[in-house]
């Protein structure tokens, strides 16, 4: 597999600090979907591309032992877990695809709003990851 | 008592068990299982003759679609008894005789399935009232016939000429079918007998002259009428019994039954005379005129078939002139000629079946049916030179058989037709006895040609494969009692006059209250008259012409073989695949650009054309967004790097444009206040433009784009007009501000859906499944490309593929 | 403004159409890629452009601008990227296999 | 109750992404994609019933009332597509078992093709026009992928072509549907088609439906057929048995939806424009359909000429010629099928594409043969098959409305149809045995089951006309009077 052959040093030690703020600013934008902008795109969209950054900067090998799941399984769960939710209620014999919320009193984050939209958008995310992630793989991995 | 429409399942029934028969008793020919079905259908009806010739008719419903008033109803009267009869009878002794005339090497199975199919199908025809049930019955006739007729497959002509059969029948059977819908759609019913009751007020209805002649269409091809005989000589390619069958005592009758069954619907129309009568005089003419110079002595009989079935349409068409005066004591004049026509059919069916099963043995025992090489066979084959003998004298119109009464008949109709002052028959009708005549010439010669060629003059053994022996006695019973029957309807007609054709002219004309005054008694002698006078004539100069037949032969060589129906419809065919293959590899050259312009000048002409056609444009600034400076030149930036895009030397600057593009069309979202859009467009962008960078790296620099000029030309000024019709529809779109959106509703989605940001509201909860569906898609395609690129293709399994 | 945008859009368009009739498969692609940027403008300003705030009912009051118009594009990216990674990899793998990017080369021999 | 119209879109979703982790097990993605295609068959023969029974049926997605969410509408029409795709798709999965290969099966063939399923079920059953653009590209992706899947070099040169004249096809329908928006403002069928009779359909709405007619058109096949030849003649065989039955025929719906539903008022464009596309598809069809020796090109302009017949009962539009079309797709679906599976087995069996370089099959593979025949019979509308009863009622609705162009171009197609499949017949089946009857290839039982299926299908809905007969009428009265349509979806009942 050819390595592209960048000037690591440089790359390398940026991306070592930069890839984790991206990675908490991808799951920022996730969580605050919510009420500001983000949401399950632009999340899965913003770690995809932490990943991809990660891909760049080592080569693939060590990366698939640090991050060792198969992406497509990965966007497999994600799917799933989106037409979960929808079918989640036709269990409660409501119309396909209703979300529901309901506001809790969690210990540190005070009084909070926890709604089945954040499990479909975490579903959306995390396809999102494997999908962008799996196409990166599939083209560099093919090389030859 | 059977109703009729068990009647006509048995056949059908019993072609499913043929294959488990053969199978299961292997010693005996199935056909002897086969023959128990026509003989019983023949019993049954031959018990029903008396009270049908009281005039009972048997009526039996059984609803198939309901919905759509397809009712499988049957109808038993005169005129389907005559041709149950025919099928069921001539049916019998055709398969006694395919009995001996098959060995058993050949496939039985199929040969029986497929003729019980047809008589089965006939059955269907002749019985069914239905038009569209009438319709089913006529194609499957059509396709037994395609089956029967390419029975040895594996000869090339034989295929085409069940290539041929099949087009033509089915084509006509298509256009019958409209026509048959047409008076469906004039008289609300598909019952004929509703019909025929509620035709008189729609005979000036528009639709009455079409369905006329579709349905006529149907019955001329079916019946090999002039111009569509073309196929009944192919078909010889059948084994004989087919051609005995089909091919000259049923399948080609269908025509003429359906033109009987709707002589009352449309006979009251002058068109229908002329149509049908002239029709069925030339196809006389032509068919016994090419009749002499076949020297293949089944291709003559086919020729003959045509020009008697002429004989018998143009009868009937002549016949149709009774319901010009409606009833009246002296309307038997006019309707001794369908009584003619239906007695000629029973004739016909007998004397040409004798032939073509003597044909048949002259075939299976010698090997040969070509008449320069048979001669003399009338010494060694005693039995099948008499029944030769009667039946081409009787084909001839020759007194003692009884041809000769239908013949005599036939002119006698000619002849009256003449005195006749309607439908400027005065001026026209004088063709008829002249033509009826010419052509009875033609019949009486190669009725010669038949008994002297073939079985008098000198044998020529050396020329024919097996030595000349008689037919074993089986093959020859079927022919034997047809010739029977030749000579004993002419010693007693009326007895067949009485019983069957009486109830059959009440069904052709039904207003004509009682039929017994229209049935004419025929008798051997009637004094001299035009018709007998006409008959002697016949002899005289057939005999003439036989005599001196090599001097005036070659005449026929005078118009060429390329002007023939046959030559045009090879030439059609033909003209069609490679005409079709030469246009459709114009348009369709495997070019991506040539799709793609045919799909955008569509798009220009349809769109833009309609919007300048109907002056849809209508444009007005006054509702626009103020805009400022930085604006314009974003504006600006993105049209200048998209038109640099064309002309980008290398790949990288044009991505690298397109990059430019993306990220100011996240600027614009910014500016038009839709901050999750610019998130997404930015991250996408790049993601994106990473792919492109990856892609590159397996693909080869690009070449400088080597189009000629002259499509650059064209490319750019399609393009301009699409992105113009695009830009102007747009503009009206602006304009035209009738309704408000419904996204005010999404306004309070915090109440509705508990969060703030109402795009991922949306996203996730009002059009949640729209979310769902797009995730699966990108999934589809994280996957696609996994399996496109690990998924190779084996060199081996290249060949099967590659063109 | 909108009739601004739309001009840049018909531009967009006619770039795109251009490239789509290329011969050489990246063009096209590039192409396609214009082409759905166009159509994503497009669905934004029959929306009505900056007629009322930022869709976001803490940061800003009503009147908002119109969301639905933001939802079906945010879809429409996602599904354009999706379809042009797709078109990619399915250029360079006919690429390898076939051995030429030009459509000429493509059109795939003639049937007599 | 009605949470069970999504099942037929749904069930093939989950279940496909379920098939991607059984990956290695090959005889399980079998059995679990069989079942699953025969549940969604029963469940759409369930739905059917109670369709008939208490009218439209209707699912909002997420409880939102009509106009703001997504909804699903199943009416007699939609369902009876539904339920002839499931057992189209079943058929054609039981010809794939044995012939598509392992390599294939190894490589999420079975999601793929439930993905597919996904996405035609959702096109019809959808009655929100975005949703119609996502369920499209639902089916579009995974045909593309099953275009490619194998990369022979005819299958990547024909699907790039495939594969950006319907990215074109995608970006027509998204432009159609921002100026849609921009004019009516709202994205649900039934709103739009209130709102477009309240408000006239004025020049600029009919623009906007010509823009429409041209999007489903080059999904349907419909005059804009360019990328169909090339593309149904390069995939394994139960594929373009797929493709042939259940693609154009999702664009046949959508051309029927709009313009019986919303976009009926200009007769210039739903009656005139249409019939003389549907007309040069039929001329243009039937020439294909004689031009070429290789069979699957042959079977390809079939398909073509199908599309211009179906839609020129849409351009007649009177009831009966909509029930005669109806009656037609559903034969279609069938016969199209039946057609490709003969075909690709047929090159199968002798690794040759021409027809003049096979002959005598009947001798080798009689069955085979004979349904050969049969399909050729039902395909040219010969009687007591299932091509008669749709030929018929279209016939009856052109001469009704007059048109007697389009009766005649709709006959003589049916002739054409009868002349290009005999001579496929003739020469293949019929004639010399060129095979020798020991090196013939075994005809593995997997391959002639469906074909037999199908055959039995065929006979038994031309005989059996009467049972879907009523389903056919309220499907038809339905598309015909659009009021219906918008009372069951804007009524605010269930």
């Amino acid at each position: 597999m050819k390595t592209l052959k960048i000037n690591d040093v440089i790359l390398r030690t940026i991306s070592r600090i930069v890839v984790f703020i991206i990675l908490t600013f991808g799951v920022y934008l996730f969580l605050s979907g919510h009420n500001t902008p983000g949401g399950g795109f632009i999340g899965g969209l913003v770690l995809a591309s932490a990943i991809v950054l990660l891909y760049l900067s080592t080569d693939i090998e060590t990366v698939k032992k640090s991050l060792p799941m198969d992406f497509k399984y990965v966007a497999a769960l994600g799917v799933l877990l989106a037409t979960f939710t929808g079918f989640g209620s036709i269990l409660f014999g409501v119309p396909f695809m209703s979300q529901t919320f309901a506001y809790f009193e969690l210990p540190i984050f005070g009084e909070t709003e926890l709604t089945t939209v954040t499990i479909f958008e975490a579903g959306v995310a995390l396809a999102v990851v494997g999908v962008v992630v799996t196409i990166i793989l599939s083209i560099s991995e093919d090389g030859g | 008592m059977f109703s009729i429409n068990f009647v006509i399942l048995i056949p059908f029934i019993v072609a499913a068990l043929v294959p488990f028969l053969y199978r299961r008793y292997k010693r005996i020919h199935v056909g002897w299982f086969v023959l128990f079905v026509p003989i019983t259908l023949f019993v049954i009806l031959a018990r029903l003759i008396p009270s049908v010739a009281s005039g009972k008719t048997y009526v039996h419903t059984y609803e198939w679609i309901p919905t759509l008033d397809f009712n499988f109803t049957t109808y038993l009267d005169g005129l389907s008894m005559i041709f149950a009869l025919l099928i069921t009878g001539v049916g019998s002794l055709v398969i006694l005789y395919s009995i001996f005339y098959l060995s058993a090497k050949e496939s039985l199975q199929h040969f029986y399935c497929y003729l019980l199919l047809f008589m089965g199908a006939m059955l269907g025809v002749v019985f069914s009232d239905n038009l569209m049930v009438l319709y089913v019955f006529w194609e499957l006739t059509s396709v037994s016939s395609f089956l029967l007729i390419a029975f040895w497959n594996h000869r090339k002509a034989s295929r085409l000429g069940a290539q041929k059969a099949m087009l033509i029948t089915v084509s006509g059977g298509i256009a019958m079918l409209v026509g048959f819908i047409m008076l469906h759609t004039m008289t609300g019913s598909f019952s004929i007998r509703e019909i025929i009751t509620t035709i008189s007020e729609f005979t000036d209805h528009d639709l009455f002259i079409p369905a006329m002649i579709l349905v006529l269409l149907g019955a001329f091809t079916k019946s090999a009428q002039f111009p569509f005989h073309i196929w009944l000589p192919d078909a010889m390619e059948a084994p004989t019994p087919v051609s005995a069958y089909l091919h000259s005592a049923t399948m080609v009758k269908a025509g003429i039954y359906l033109v009987a069954r709707f002589t009352p619907v449309f006979g009251t129309d002058e068109l229908w005379f002329w149509v049908v009568s002239i029709v069925g005089m030339i196809t006389l003419f032509w068919g016994s005129f090419n009749a002499v110079r076949q020297t293949d002595l089944k291709a003559l009989l086919a020729f003959s078939t045509i020009s008697q079935l002429g004989l018998i349409m143009s009868l009937l068409g002549l016949g149709s002139i009774a319901l010009q005066f409606g009833y009246s004591s002296d309307s038997i004049l006019y309707t001794q000629a369908t009584f003619a026509a239906l007695f000629h059919l029973i004739n016909h069916s007998t004397f040409k079946g004798a032939l073509f099963m003597v044909v048949g043995i002259l075939d299976h025992e010698l090997g040969t049916r070509d008449i320069r090489r048979l001669g003399g066979l009338m010494t060694l084959m005693p039995f099948t030179f008499t029944v030769a003998l009667i039946g081409s004298l009787s084909m001839a119109g020759l007194p003692p058989f009884n041809g000769f009464l239908s013949k005599e008949m036939f002119f006698a109709a000619t002849v009256h037709i003449m005195e006749l002052d309607i439908f400027s028959l005065p001026s026209f009708g004088m063709i008829f006895p002249v033509v009826a005549w010419v052509a009875s010439v033609f019949t009486f010669v190669y009725c010669m040609i038949i008994i002297f060629k073939a079985f008098l003059g000198k044998a020529q053994p050396e020329k024919l494969d097996k030595p000349i022996h008689e037919a074993p006695i089986g093959m020859l019973l079927a022919p034997m009692i047809l010739a029977a029957l030749v000579v004993g309807i002419f010693f007693f007609p009326n007895l067949l006059g009485q019983y069957i054709l009486q109830p059959a002219m009440s069904s052709i004309y039904p207003t004509f209250g009682d039929t017994a005054d229209l049935t004419p008694n025929i008798s051997a002698w009637h004094g001299i008259n035009p018709e007998l006078l006409m008959t002697i004539g016949v002899i005289l100069v057939g005999a003439l012409l036989f005599k001196f037949l090599k001097l005036w032969k070659p005449i026929y060589g005078l118009f060429s073989s390329r002007y023939t129906f046959n030559a045009l419809y090879n030439y059609v065919l033909a003209s069609s695949v490679s005409g079709s293959n030469v246009v459709t590899n114009r348009y369709m050259n495997g070019l991506l650009r040539h799709y793609l312009m045919y799909i955008f000048l569509f798009f220009i002409v349809a769109v833009g054309g309609y919007l300048a056609y109907s002056g849809a444009f209508s444009f007005d600034m006054s509702t626009n967004a103020p805009f400022n400076v930085y604006e314009v030149c974003l504006v600006a930036i993105m049209a200048v790097a998209a038109l640099s895009m064309l002309f980008a030397k290398s790949r990288i600057t044009a991505t690298l444009l397109n990059g430019v593009l993306g990220y100011s069309i996240a600027i614009f979202f910014v500016i038009f206040r839709a901050p999750d859009l610019a998130l997404t467009q930015l991250v996408v962008e790049s993601v994106t433009t990473a792919l492109f960078l990856l892609a590159f790296s397996h693909l080869p620099e690009w070449k400088k784009e080597n189009l000629p000029k002259q499509t650059k030309v064209i490319n750019g000024i399609i393009s301009i007009a699409v992105g113009l019709v695009v830009v102007l529809v747009g503009l009206s779109v602006m304009d035209y501000n009738q309704f408000d959106t419904i996204s005010s509703y999404f306004e309070n989605a915090y109440e509705l859906a508990g969060g703030a940001n109402i795009v991922n509201a949306i996203l996730g909860d009002f059009r949640g499944f729209d979310t769902m569906l797009e995730v699966v898609v990108l999934f589809i395609a994280g996957l696609g490309v996994y399996s496109m690129i690990k998924l190779r293709a084996k060199k081996e399994d290249e060949n099967i593929e590659d063109q | 403004m909108e009739t601004l945008i739309i001009m840049l859009i018909g531009i967009l368009v006619a770039v795109a159409t251009y490239l789509i009739l290329s011969r050489n498969i990246i063009r096209i692609i590039l192409g396609t890629a214009v082409f759905s940027h166009a159509v994503h403008l497009l669905i934004l300003t029959m929306g009505g452009l900056k007629n009322g705030s930022v869709p976001l009912l803490k940061e800003a009051e009503a009147p908002y601008t119109d969301a639905l118009p933001q939802a079906l594009i945010l879809t429409a990216i996602v599904i354009s990227f999706a379809v042009t990674a797709f078109i990619l990899v399915l250029a360079y793998r006919t690429y390898q296999d076939v051995g030429s990017d030009d459509l000429d080369v493509l059109r795939g021999t003639k049937d007599e | 109750m009605n949470n069970l119209i999504v099942l037929p879109l749904i069930v093939p979703i989950i279940v496909g992404i379920l098939l991607v982790f059984l990956r290695p097990y090959v005889k399980l993605q079998r059995a679990i994609s069989l079942i699953t295609m025969i549940s969604i068959a029963v469940v759409s023969i369930f739905v059917l019933n109670s369709v008939q029974t208490n009218g439209i049926i209707r699912l909002d997605f997420g409880g939102w009332e009509p106009p703001f969410g997504i909804l699903f509408v199943a009416d007699s029409f939609a369902m009876l597509l539904v339920l002839t795709a499931s057992i189209v798709t079943a058929i054609c999965l039981i010809h794939a078992f044995s012939s598509i290969g392992e390599k294939h099966e190894k490589m999420y063939f079975y999601p793929f093709v439930l993905f597919l399923v996904a996405g035609v079920n959702g096109s019809f059953l959808t009655g929100d026009l975005f949703n119609l653009f996502v369920c499209f590209e639902v089916m579009l992706l995974a045909s593309y992928v099953l275009v490619t899947l194998g990369g022979t070099k005819p299958q990547l040169r024909e699907s790039i072509k495939y594969v950006v004249i319907n990215i074109l096809s995608s970006w027509f329908f998204l432009v159609a549907l921002a100026y849609l928006y921009g004019t009516v403002g709202t994205l649900n069928m039934a709103h739009i088609s209130a709102r477009v009779a309240e408000a006239g359909q004025g020049p600029l709405l009919t623009t906007i439906s010509i823009l429409f007619l041209i999007v489903f058109s080059l999904k349907a096949g419909l005059l804009l057929f360019f990328w169909l030849p090339g593309s149904y003649s390069v995939p394994p065989t139960a594929v373009a048995a797929l493709f042939g039955a259940l693609l154009t025929k999702v664009g046949i719906y959508a051309l029927f939806r709009t313009f019986t539903l919303i976009f009926y008022h200009e007769p210039l464009i739903s009656q005139t424009l249409i019939g003389i596309m549907a007309g040069v598809t039929l001329i243009v069809g039937c020439m294909g359909a004689i031009a070429f020796k290789d069979i699957r090109l042959i079977v390809s302009y079939n398909v073509v000429i199908a599309v211009g017949f179906i839609l020129i009962g849409l351009a007649i539009g009177t009831e009966t010629s909509i029930a005669g079309s109806i009656y037609y797709i559903i034969h279609d679906m069938i016969a199209k099928a039946m057609l490709f599976l003969l075909a690709g087995t047929m090159i199968y069996l002798t690794g040759k594409s021409k027809i003049d370089e096979m002959s005598g099959l009947i001798r080798n593979y009689p069955l085979f043969g004979w349904m050969f025949f049969l399909v050729t019979c039902s395909l040219a509308g010969i009687p007591p098959l299932s091509g008669f009863v749709g030929k018929i009622l279209v016939g009856q609705g052109a001469i009704e409305s007059g048109s007697y162009i389009l009766l005649a171009l709709a006959f003589i197609s049916s002739i054409v149809v009868l002349y290009s499949l005999l001579r496929i017949f003739l020469n293949t089946i019929f004639g010399e045995t060129i095979i020798s009857l020991e090196e013939e290839k075994p005809m593995k039982m997997g391959m002639i089951i469906p074909i037999v299926l199908f055959g039995i299908a065929t006979i038994s809905l031309g005989l059996g006309a009467e049972i879907i007969s009523g389903y056919v009428t309220d499907a038809a009265n339905t598309l015909s009077n659009p009021s219906v349509y918008i009372d069951a979806v804007l009524g605010g009942n269930k």
